[in-house]
């Protein structure tokens, strides 16, 4: 399963993609992974205004990763 | 069309194109966001989008904007990647019947882009780089269309 | 710049020369009418203008504009004489710090071309010709920016 | 002194553009005299939303013609 982080997230955390081997079960799960990791990660994860999106679809609150190819951690976005 | 580009904006042939061979839209709004130089404290803008996710988030903007309208057509180009000063963020057009409708869409979606699309921004200046994130004003904007 | 004109509108170079060199303006609007064929009733159509005297008003609309909204600049490029479907009727570009300004300018200033400006349409079509007038919705949009 | 008709109103009269060599003392006296020539072009002037410039500066109601070198009666406009 592949992670992604953008903006200031992938600036705290000094990478952008990393692969996992063995996937958590879910998006929390996944979240405590890398908060232990990178305890600074793990506080900008938990931040205001910031969203995961499981294989490209957004989602609220818990999710589980069964099968999940691809999560990213989405910064408050801001475009034009 | 929507389109991610790390090529400069050419807003002129993008104008022209959306304009050509209508021959019942009476109405084309334009947005175009410029970089700003910020009296010298931007140098640079640098933006990141998340290739494939970002076009779907937008199209579904377009979509709702294009039904709530009655638009005949939609365009949004985006730059990806760093821009200077002055160049061209984004370019959105849109085409309706009249134009109050092409008007508030090319509004509507200035406001989703500026605090709901996945962009980010970092602005790299003299003094360093900050992430540039939507303000209240911005959030408060896109609110005004929901519900 | 105010200007009107017999020849058609190039409404790519018009953008593009309007987002030229500007570093502190981060929201360029463009609206652009388009004549509509109306599904073969307008055949085409007739722009008379007051020469001198339309300029000034039109002139007059943008001063309002520019106070009211801190624009940079503003661009109103009009036809006069025969338009046929499909070509710009007019352009109007407003350059602003911000785009909810920009966009707002814009608006206005259509909804004061529509009833406010000096212009005469006449509409040829296979029935005829008749002369367009400023419907009431277009009368009540530009009351929307008085007092 | 120059008068001129726009829009439907030059469709009414057959004229555009006239030169009177004794001008009229007053706008009321202009339309008067136009009116007397031209009843369609009288009632025309009559209409809803007809205004007139003169030297090129829109007035409401009357106004003195003395020295005045263009007046211009302007039907409703719509431009855009």
């Amino acid at each position: 399963m592949r992670v992604l982080l953008f903006g200031r997230l992938a600036d705290v955390a000094g990478w952008r993609e990393r692969v996992l081997d063995v996937p958590p079960v879910a998006l929390s799960a996944l979240r405590a992974e890398l908060a232990r990791e990178d305890s600074a990660l793990g506080e900008a994860l938990a931040g205001p205004g910031v969203q995961a999106a499981v294989d490209q679809v957004l989602v609220r609150g818990e999710a589980i990763l069964d099968g999940a190819s691809e999560v990213a951690f989405l910064p408050p976005m801001s475009g034009g | 069309m929507i389109r991610l580009q790390t090529e400069i904006l050419d807003v002129g042939a993008l104008t022209a194109g959306f304009c050509a061979d209508r021959s019942e839209t009476g109405a084309v709004a334009t947005f175009i966001g410029l970089a700003r130089a910020e009296g010298g404290a931007t140098r640079v803008l640098e933006l990141e989008a998340y290739s494939g996710f970002t076009e779907r988030q937008i199209a579904l903007m377009v979509e709702e904007a294009i039904a709530r309208f009655g638009l005949h057509d939609v365009a949004v180009v985006h730059r990806v990647g760093a821009v200077a000063p002055g160049e061209a963020v984004v370019f959105v057009a849109t085409a309706a019947p009249h134009r109050r409708e092409a008007l508030q869409a090319c509004d509507q979606l200035m406001d989703y882009l500026k605090s709901r699309a996945p962009f980010w921004k970092k602005e790299h200046g003299p003094d360093g780089a900050r992430w540039i994130e939507p303000t209240g004003k911005d959030l408060a904007d896109a609110e005004r269309w929901d519900g």
